[in-house]
Protein backbone atom coordinates (compact mmCIF):
# COMPACT_ATOMS: atom_id res chain seq x y z
CA UNK A 1 0.00 0.00 0.00
CA UNK A 2 1.43 3.43 -1.22
CA UNK A 3 0.72 6.71 1.66
CA UNK A 4 1.31 10.12 0.96
CA UNK A 5 2.30 10.95 4.63
CA UNK A 6 2.35 14.63 5.84
CA UNK A 7 4.11 16.25 8.43
CA UNK A 8 3.50 19.44 10.30
CA UNK A 9 4.92 22.01 13.25
CA UNK A 10 7.70 20.46 14.93
CA UNK A 11 7.14 17.19 13.72
CA UNK A 12 8.08 18.42 10.38
CA UNK A 13 11.12 19.94 11.72
CA UNK A 14 12.41 16.87 13.62
CA UNK A 15 12.03 14.69 10.69
CA UNK A 16 13.43 16.74 8.40
CA UNK A 17 10.91 17.05 5.33
CA UNK A 18 7.57 17.70 4.96
CA UNK A 19 5.97 14.80 3.22
CA UNK A 20 6.75 11.85 1.67
CA UNK A 21 5.50 9.09 -0.37
CA UNK A 22 5.49 6.06 1.51
CA UNK A 23 5.32 2.00 0.79
CA UNK A 24 4.21 0.05 3.81
CA UNK A 25 2.07 -2.73 5.08
CA UNK A 26 0.98 -1.58 8.32
CA UNK A 27 -2.08 -2.58 9.33
CA UNK A 28 -2.83 0.46 11.82
CA UNK A 29 -1.23 4.38 12.45
CA UNK A 30 0.51 2.54 15.28
CA UNK A 31 2.04 -0.15 12.68
CA UNK A 32 3.24 3.16 10.87
CA UNK A 33 4.85 4.45 13.55
CA UNK A 34 6.93 1.96 14.44
CA UNK A 35 7.86 1.64 11.21
CA UNK A 36 8.59 4.89 10.58
CA UNK A 37 10.08 5.56 13.93
CA UNK A 38 12.82 2.63 12.78
CA UNK A 39 13.87 4.33 10.10
CA UNK A 40 16.02 7.35 11.52
CA UNK A 41 17.09 9.38 14.69
CA UNK A 42 14.84 11.69 13.41
CA UNK A 43 11.87 9.91 12.89
CA UNK A 44 12.22 8.49 16.91
CA UNK A 45 12.53 12.02 18.06
CA UNK A 46 9.59 13.06 16.38
CA UNK A 47 7.98 10.14 17.91
CA UNK A 48 9.56 9.74 21.20
CA UNK A 49 6.41 11.38 23.02
CA UNK A 50 3.58 10.00 21.49
CA UNK A 51 1.36 11.99 24.27
CA UNK A 52 1.84 14.71 21.99
CA UNK A 53 1.14 13.48 18.71
CA UNK A 54 -1.56 13.78 16.58
CA UNK A 55 -2.94 11.67 13.48
CA UNK A 56 -5.47 12.59 11.02
CA UNK A 57 -6.28 9.94 8.12
CA UNK A 58 -7.28 11.12 4.82
CA UNK A 59 -7.45 14.86 6.42
CA UNK A 60 -10.04 13.40 9.19
CA UNK A 61 -8.68 13.13 13.14
CA UNK A 62 -8.28 10.01 14.27
CA UNK A 63 -6.02 7.70 16.81
CA UNK A 64 -2.91 5.28 16.32
CA UNK A 65 -5.76 2.12 16.50
CA UNK A 66 -7.15 3.30 13.45
CA UNK A 67 -6.80 1.10 10.38
CA UNK A 68 -4.67 2.09 7.13
CA UNK A 69 -6.99 -0.50 4.54
CA UNK A 70 -8.19 1.99 1.53
CA UNK A 71 -6.39 5.30 2.93
CA UNK A 72 -3.62 7.81 1.08
CA UNK A 73 -3.00 9.85 2.98
CA UNK A 74 -1.63 9.88 6.72
CA UNK A 75 -0.77 13.76 8.63
CA UNK A 76 1.22 13.50 11.75
CA UNK A 77 1.70 16.97 13.84
CA UNK A 78 1.68 18.06 17.41
CA UNK A 79 -1.48 19.66 19.03
CA UNK A 80 -3.25 22.00 17.31
CA UNK A 81 -2.93 25.56 18.40
CA UNK A 82 -5.59 27.44 16.46
CA UNK A 83 -7.27 30.50 17.48
CA UNK B 1 -22.06 29.12 6.86
CA UNK B 2 -18.83 30.65 5.57
CA UNK B 3 -14.70 29.10 6.36
CA UNK B 4 -11.91 30.91 4.47
CA UNK B 5 -7.82 30.19 5.51
CA UNK B 6 -5.97 32.77 3.87
CA UNK B 7 -2.03 34.43 4.34
CA UNK B 8 -3.32 37.64 3.58
CA UNK B 9 -5.04 40.23 6.14
CA UNK B 10 -8.36 41.06 6.10
CA UNK B 11 -10.24 44.14 7.07
CA UNK B 12 -12.33 43.17 10.39
CA UNK B 13 -14.75 46.18 9.58
CA UNK B 14 -15.37 45.80 6.14
CA UNK B 15 -16.21 41.80 6.87
CA UNK B 16 -18.59 43.04 9.65
CA UNK B 17 -20.05 44.95 7.58
CA UNK B 18 -21.03 42.31 4.78
CA UNK B 19 -22.19 40.31 7.31
CA UNK B 20 -24.60 41.94 8.93
CA UNK B 21 -26.00 43.48 5.94
CA UNK B 22 -26.96 39.83 4.76
CA UNK B 23 -28.10 39.26 8.45
CA UNK B 24 -32.25 39.65 7.79
CA UNK B 25 -33.75 38.13 10.76
CA UNK B 26 -31.02 38.10 13.49
CA UNK B 27 -31.55 40.36 16.14
CA UNK B 28 -27.85 39.74 18.32
CA UNK B 29 -24.76 39.33 16.59
CA UNK B 30 -20.84 38.96 17.75
CA UNK B 31 -17.82 39.18 16.46
CA UNK B 32 -14.48 37.75 18.47
CA UNK B 33 -11.00 38.99 16.79
CA UNK B 34 -7.50 37.24 17.87
CA UNK B 35 -4.58 39.61 17.60
CA UNK B 36 -0.99 38.47 17.68
CA UNK B 37 0.41 40.04 20.90
CA UNK B 38 4.14 40.27 22.30
CA UNK B 39 3.46 39.27 25.71
CA UNK B 40 7.32 39.08 26.59
CA UNK B 41 8.60 42.31 24.42
CA UNK B 42 11.23 39.93 22.59
CA UNK B 43 8.48 38.71 20.01
CA UNK B 44 9.70 39.68 16.30
CA UNK B 45 7.20 37.79 14.39
CA UNK B 46 4.47 34.67 14.47
CA UNK B 47 4.45 31.98 11.49
CA UNK B 48 1.27 30.05 11.83
CA UNK B 49 1.51 26.80 9.80
CA UNK B 50 -2.11 25.18 8.62
CA UNK B 51 -2.83 21.49 6.34
CA UNK B 52 -4.11 22.50 3.29
CA UNK B 53 -7.53 20.93 2.41
CA UNK B 54 -7.86 19.93 5.85
CA UNK B 55 -8.26 23.15 7.30
CA UNK B 56 -10.66 24.28 5.02
CA UNK B 57 -13.19 21.36 5.61
CA UNK B 58 -12.49 21.76 9.49
CA UNK B 59 -13.27 24.99 10.09
CA UNK B 60 -16.43 24.48 7.48
CA UNK B 61 -17.25 21.84 9.73
CA UNK B 62 -17.24 23.87 13.17
CA UNK B 63 -19.04 27.08 11.38
CA UNK B 64 -22.01 24.41 10.51
CA UNK B 65 -21.99 22.36 13.71
CA UNK B 66 -22.21 26.01 15.53
CA UNK B 67 -24.77 27.34 13.06
CA UNK B 68 -27.05 24.11 13.67
CA UNK B 69 -26.69 23.52 17.79
CA UNK B 70 -26.92 27.30 18.55
CA UNK B 71 -29.79 27.78 15.37
CA UNK B 72 -27.46 30.18 14.10
CA UNK B 73 -28.75 32.48 11.14
CA UNK B 74 -25.44 33.24 10.01
CA UNK B 75 -21.68 32.03 10.97
CA UNK B 76 -18.81 33.36 9.52
CA UNK B 77 -14.95 31.92 10.18
CA UNK B 78 -11.38 33.48 8.58
CA UNK B 79 -8.52 32.20 10.28
CA UNK B 80 -5.05 33.33 8.11
CA UNK B 81 -1.38 31.47 8.13
CA UNK B 82 1.93 32.44 7.38
CA UNK B 83 3.88 35.30 9.00
CA UNK B 84 2.42 38.29 10.62
CA UNK B 85 3.34 40.58 13.07
CA UNK B 86 2.67 41.64 16.84
CA UNK B 87 -0.61 43.54 16.02
CA UNK B 88 -2.09 41.65 13.72
CA UNK B 89 -5.66 40.18 13.41
CA UNK B 90 -4.89 36.09 13.38
CA UNK B 91 -8.55 35.06 12.52
CA UNK B 92 -12.09 36.22 13.43
CA UNK B 93 -15.49 34.75 14.23
CA UNK B 94 -18.92 36.10 13.38
CA UNK B 95 -22.32 34.81 14.44
CA UNK B 96 -25.83 35.87 14.37
CA UNK B 97 -28.53 34.86 16.38
CA UNK B 98 -32.30 35.77 17.07
CA UNK B 99 -30.93 35.24 21.10
CA UNK B 100 -27.58 36.88 22.29
CA UNK B 101 -26.95 33.99 24.33
CA UNK B 102 -27.07 31.82 21.23
CA UNK B 103 -24.86 34.45 19.32
CA UNK B 104 -22.36 34.22 22.36
CA UNK B 105 -22.41 31.04 22.91
CA UNK B 106 -21.84 29.85 18.77
CA UNK B 107 -18.99 32.48 18.69
CA UNK B 108 -17.59 30.68 21.99
CA UNK B 109 -18.37 27.21 20.63
CA UNK B 110 -16.24 28.35 17.18
CA UNK B 111 -13.48 29.62 19.19
CA UNK B 112 -13.22 26.53 21.40
CA UNK B 113 -13.07 23.96 18.13
CA UNK B 114 -10.50 26.20 16.30
CA UNK B 115 -8.26 26.59 18.72
CA UNK B 116 -7.80 22.74 19.50
CA UNK B 117 -9.25 21.06 16.43
CA UNK B 118 -8.29 22.70 13.21
CA UNK B 119 -4.96 21.94 11.98
CA UNK B 120 -3.12 25.56 12.84
CA UNK B 121 0.58 25.20 14.47
CA UNK B 122 1.70 28.67 15.91
CA UNK B 123 5.68 29.35 16.50
CA UNK B 124 6.74 32.35 17.87
CA UNK B 125 10.14 33.69 16.29
CA UNK B 126 11.68 36.12 18.92
CA UNK B 127 14.97 37.99 18.96
CA UNK B 128 17.50 34.74 19.06
CA UNK B 129 15.08 31.85 19.64
CA UNK B 130 12.09 30.14 18.25
CA UNK B 131 9.05 28.25 19.76
CA UNK B 132 6.11 26.53 18.41
CA UNK B 133 3.28 27.40 20.84
CA UNK B 134 2.44 24.80 23.09
CA UNK B 135 -1.57 23.53 23.20
CA UNK B 136 -2.86 24.31 26.61
CA UNK B 137 -4.72 21.83 29.05
CA UNK B 138 -7.04 25.02 29.84
CA UNK B 139 -8.09 24.66 25.80
CA UNK B 140 -8.92 21.18 26.47
CA UNK B 141 -10.87 21.31 29.62
CA UNK B 142 -12.68 23.98 27.91
CA UNK B 143 -13.77 22.16 24.89
CA UNK B 144 -14.41 19.18 26.87
CA UNK B 145 -17.02 21.78 28.68
CA UNK B 146 -19.11 21.87 25.66
CA UNK B 147 -20.05 17.94 26.26
CA UNK B 148 -19.92 17.08 22.85
CA UNK B 149 -16.52 16.33 22.44
CA UNK B 150 -17.88 12.66 21.11
CA UNK B 151 -19.42 13.47 18.32
CA UNK B 152 -16.17 15.89 17.28
CA UNK B 153 -13.79 13.58 17.11
CA UNK B 154 -15.50 10.66 15.75
CA UNK B 155 -16.73 12.91 12.74
CA UNK C 1 -13.87 52.13 30.08
CA UNK C 2 -16.20 54.15 27.83
CA UNK C 3 -20.04 54.48 28.19
CA UNK C 4 -22.10 56.78 25.26
CA UNK C 5 -25.55 57.21 25.14
CA UNK C 6 -27.05 58.90 22.15
CA UNK C 7 -29.89 59.30 19.74
CA UNK C 8 -28.25 59.43 16.56
CA UNK C 9 -27.02 56.10 15.18
CA UNK C 10 -23.24 55.26 15.22
CA UNK C 11 -20.96 53.53 12.84
CA UNK C 12 -20.44 49.56 14.26
CA UNK C 13 -17.34 49.24 11.46
CA UNK C 14 -15.64 52.67 12.46
CA UNK C 15 -16.41 52.20 16.40
CA UNK C 16 -14.21 48.42 15.80
CA UNK C 17 -12.06 50.32 14.27
CA UNK C 18 -11.17 53.02 16.92
CA UNK C 19 -11.60 50.84 19.70
CA UNK C 20 -9.15 47.88 18.77
CA UNK C 21 -6.47 50.83 17.40
CA UNK C 22 -6.15 51.45 21.03
CA UNK C 23 -5.93 48.34 22.60
CA UNK C 24 -2.29 46.70 22.96
CA UNK C 25 -2.11 44.25 25.57
CA UNK C 26 -5.00 41.83 24.89
CA UNK C 27 -4.87 39.20 22.18
CA UNK C 28 -9.12 38.47 22.03
CA UNK C 29 -11.64 40.92 21.22
CA UNK C 30 -15.30 40.58 21.60
CA UNK C 31 -18.65 42.15 20.01
CA UNK C 32 -22.43 42.27 20.43
CA UNK C 33 -24.32 44.43 18.35
CA UNK C 34 -28.67 44.17 18.93
CA UNK C 35 -30.20 45.41 16.16
CA UNK C 36 -33.88 45.71 15.82
CA UNK C 37 -35.92 42.83 14.31
CA UNK C 38 -39.29 42.72 13.12
CA UNK C 39 -40.06 39.29 14.12
CA UNK C 40 -44.32 39.81 13.66
CA UNK C 41 -43.73 41.46 9.62
CA UNK C 42 -45.70 44.34 11.54
CA UNK C 43 -42.97 46.39 13.19
CA UNK C 44 -43.26 50.22 12.11
CA UNK C 45 -40.28 51.19 14.32
CA UNK C 46 -39.09 51.19 17.81
CA UNK C 47 -38.75 53.57 20.39
CA UNK C 48 -36.49 53.47 23.43
CA UNK C 49 -37.22 56.03 26.36
CA UNK C 50 -34.12 56.30 29.03
CA UNK C 51 -33.60 58.00 31.91
CA UNK C 52 -31.21 60.93 31.27
CA UNK C 53 -28.38 61.04 34.01
CA UNK C 54 -28.79 57.49 35.46
CA UNK C 55 -28.58 55.80 32.18
CA UNK C 56 -24.88 57.09 31.59
CA UNK C 57 -24.37 56.67 35.11
CA UNK C 58 -25.29 52.99 35.09
CA UNK C 59 -23.67 52.12 31.71
CA UNK C 60 -20.61 53.12 33.19
CA UNK C 61 -20.83 51.50 36.36
CA UNK C 62 -21.58 48.46 34.07
CA UNK C 63 -18.71 48.79 31.83
CA UNK C 64 -16.25 49.27 34.93
CA UNK C 65 -17.86 46.04 37.01
CA UNK C 66 -17.13 44.24 34.05
CA UNK C 67 -13.52 45.50 33.31
CA UNK C 68 -12.50 44.83 36.75
CA UNK C 69 -14.46 41.12 37.22
CA UNK C 70 -13.32 39.91 33.82
CA UNK C 71 -9.88 42.03 33.76
CA UNK C 72 -10.63 43.35 30.66
CA UNK C 73 -8.51 45.66 29.06
CA UNK C 74 -10.95 47.65 28.01
CA UNK C 75 -14.73 48.04 27.64
CA UNK C 76 -16.93 50.07 25.31
CA UNK C 77 -21.16 50.27 25.42
CA UNK C 78 -22.86 52.57 22.77
CA UNK C 79 -26.40 52.56 23.54
CA UNK C 80 -29.17 54.32 21.26
CA UNK C 81 -33.17 55.96 22.31
CA UNK C 82 -35.56 57.46 20.32
CA UNK C 83 -36.95 56.41 17.34
CA UNK C 84 -35.47 53.02 15.41
CA UNK C 85 -36.27 51.22 12.64
CA UNK C 86 -36.47 47.63 11.91
CA UNK C 87 -32.18 46.76 10.86
CA UNK C 88 -30.58 49.42 12.72
CA UNK C 89 -28.93 48.70 15.64
CA UNK C 90 -29.72 49.45 18.95
CA UNK C 91 -26.56 49.27 21.12
CA UNK C 92 -23.26 48.19 20.66
CA UNK C 93 -20.84 46.72 23.44
CA UNK C 94 -17.10 45.43 23.39
CA UNK C 95 -14.51 43.77 25.30
CA UNK C 96 -10.61 43.37 24.98
CA UNK C 97 -8.72 41.18 27.32
CA UNK C 98 -5.81 38.95 27.52
CA UNK C 99 -7.87 35.84 27.09
CA UNK C 100 -10.57 35.00 25.20
CA UNK C 101 -13.05 33.61 27.98
CA UNK C 102 -12.85 36.42 29.67
CA UNK C 103 -13.50 39.03 26.68
CA UNK C 104 -16.39 36.54 25.88
CA UNK C 105 -17.99 36.67 29.55
CA UNK C 106 -17.51 40.08 30.14
CA UNK C 107 -19.21 40.72 27.00
CA UNK C 108 -22.19 38.64 28.33
CA UNK C 109 -21.93 40.05 31.57
CA UNK C 110 -22.22 43.73 30.47
CA UNK C 111 -25.63 42.62 28.48
CA UNK C 112 -27.20 40.88 30.69
CA UNK C 113 -26.71 43.99 32.79
CA UNK C 114 -28.00 46.07 30.13
CA UNK C 115 -30.72 44.25 29.23
CA UNK C 116 -32.37 44.21 33.32
CA UNK C 117 -30.42 46.66 35.05
CA UNK C 118 -29.92 50.30 32.75
CA UNK C 119 -33.12 52.36 32.71
CA UNK C 120 -33.97 51.95 28.82
CA UNK C 121 -37.96 51.05 27.89
CA UNK C 122 -38.70 49.65 24.66
CA UNK C 123 -42.01 50.26 22.88
CA UNK C 124 -42.62 48.65 19.59
CA UNK C 125 -45.27 50.50 17.64
CA UNK C 126 -46.95 48.31 14.47
CA UNK C 127 -49.56 49.21 12.33
CA UNK C 128 -52.75 49.78 14.42
CA UNK C 129 -51.03 48.96 17.93
CA UNK C 130 -48.50 50.55 20.24
CA UNK C 131 -47.10 47.65 22.54
CA UNK C 132 -44.00 48.09 25.68
CA UNK C 133 -41.96 45.66 25.58
CA UNK C 134 -42.49 43.33 28.52
CA UNK C 135 -39.19 42.20 30.41
CA UNK C 136 -38.67 38.40 30.75
CA UNK C 137 -37.97 36.06 33.66
CA UNK C 138 -35.31 34.92 31.24
CA UNK C 139 -33.29 37.85 31.57
CA UNK C 140 -33.91 37.71 35.58
CA UNK C 141 -32.58 34.22 35.42
CA UNK C 142 -29.59 35.13 33.43
CA UNK C 143 -28.36 37.83 35.87
CA UNK C 144 -28.23 36.11 38.67
CA UNK C 145 -26.68 33.43 37.32
CA UNK C 146 -23.44 35.59 37.58
CA UNK C 147 -24.26 35.09 41.10
CA UNK C 148 -23.09 38.42 41.63
CA UNK C 149 -26.91 40.02 42.04
CA UNK C 150 -26.19 41.61 45.50
CA UNK C 151 -23.20 43.94 45.04
CA UNK C 152 -25.30 45.28 41.95
CA UNK C 153 -28.80 46.29 43.57
CA UNK C 154 -26.90 47.41 46.35
CA UNK C 155 -24.33 49.56 44.27
CA UNK D 1 -39.86 67.70 52.15
CA UNK D 2 -39.79 68.59 48.17
CA UNK D 3 -39.38 66.02 45.55
CA UNK D 4 -39.00 65.80 42.21
CA UNK D 5 -40.87 62.68 40.33
CA UNK D 6 -40.34 61.36 37.36
CA UNK D 7 -41.87 58.65 35.81
CA UNK D 8 -41.05 56.55 32.48
CA UNK D 9 -42.75 54.59 29.56
CA UNK D 10 -46.36 52.92 30.41
CA UNK D 11 -46.11 54.49 33.90
CA UNK D 12 -45.70 57.86 32.85
CA UNK D 13 -48.37 57.23 30.14
CA UNK D 14 -50.84 55.75 32.93
CA UNK D 15 -49.91 59.19 35.14
CA UNK D 16 -50.10 61.03 32.50
CA UNK D 17 -47.30 63.74 32.44
CA UNK D 18 -43.00 62.87 32.88
CA UNK D 19 -42.20 64.63 36.23
CA UNK D 20 -43.93 66.90 38.68
CA UNK D 21 -42.46 68.30 41.96
CA UNK D 22 -43.96 67.17 44.99
CA UNK D 23 -44.29 67.66 48.57
CA UNK D 24 -44.85 65.03 50.91
CA UNK D 25 -44.10 63.53 54.25
CA UNK D 26 -43.58 60.43 53.20
CA UNK D 27 -40.90 58.41 55.47
CA UNK D 28 -40.36 55.27 52.56
CA UNK D 29 -40.99 54.80 48.93
CA UNK D 30 -43.92 53.16 50.11
CA UNK D 31 -45.13 55.19 51.83
CA UNK D 32 -45.07 57.73 48.64
CA UNK D 33 -46.68 55.46 46.71
CA UNK D 34 -49.95 54.66 48.50
CA UNK D 35 -50.06 58.75 48.59
CA UNK D 36 -50.00 58.88 44.92
CA UNK D 37 -52.26 56.10 43.95
CA UNK D 38 -54.95 58.07 46.40
CA UNK D 39 -54.75 61.38 44.32
CA UNK D 40 -56.82 60.14 41.02
CA UNK D 41 -57.26 57.00 39.22
CA UNK D 42 -54.51 57.25 36.73
CA UNK D 43 -51.54 57.16 39.66
CA UNK D 44 -54.53 53.85 41.08
CA UNK D 45 -53.62 52.47 37.34
CA UNK D 46 -50.26 53.03 37.39
CA UNK D 47 -49.53 51.69 40.80
CA UNK D 48 -51.67 48.80 40.68
CA UNK D 49 -49.49 45.78 40.06
CA UNK D 50 -46.04 46.59 42.51
CA UNK D 51 -44.56 43.25 41.00
CA UNK D 52 -44.19 45.31 37.75
CA UNK D 53 -43.30 48.70 39.40
CA UNK D 54 -39.21 49.74 39.82
CA UNK D 55 -38.14 52.98 41.77
CA UNK D 56 -34.52 54.55 41.52
CA UNK D 57 -34.19 57.37 44.44
CA UNK D 58 -31.64 59.71 43.46
CA UNK D 59 -31.06 57.77 40.26
CA UNK D 60 -30.06 54.60 42.00
CA UNK D 61 -31.84 51.17 41.77
CA UNK D 62 -33.88 51.02 45.08
CA UNK D 63 -36.78 48.92 46.78
CA UNK D 64 -40.19 50.18 48.31
CA UNK D 65 -38.84 49.56 51.82
CA UNK D 66 -36.07 53.09 51.24
CA UNK D 67 -36.60 55.93 53.43
CA UNK D 68 -36.73 59.16 51.39
CA UNK D 69 -35.03 61.07 53.94
CA UNK D 70 -32.32 63.40 52.35
CA UNK D 71 -33.70 62.16 48.76
CA UNK D 72 -33.95 64.67 45.95
CA UNK D 73 -35.51 62.68 42.73
CA UNK D 74 -37.36 59.73 42.81
CA UNK D 75 -38.33 57.95 39.71
CA UNK D 76 -41.06 54.72 38.68
CA UNK D 77 -40.74 52.89 36.03
CA UNK D 78 -41.07 49.22 34.78
CA UNK D 79 -39.05 46.91 34.70
CA UNK D 80 -35.93 47.72 32.29
CA UNK D 81 -35.74 46.54 28.64
CA UNK D 82 -32.38 47.58 27.85
CA UNK D 83 -30.28 45.97 24.84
Amino acid sequence: MKLNILYFAWVRERIGHSQEAYETSAVTVADLITELMARDAGYAAAFADLSVICVAVDQELSDFAAPLSDCREVAFFPPMTGG
Amino acid sequence: MSARVQEATFDFAAEMTAFQSTVTRSGAVVSFTGVVRDDTGNLDHMFIEHYPGMTEAALQKFADQATEIFDLEKALVIHRYGQLQPGEAIMMVATAARHRKDAFAGADYLMDYLKSRAPFWKKELSKGSAAWVAAKAQDEAELAAWGLEGTAKES
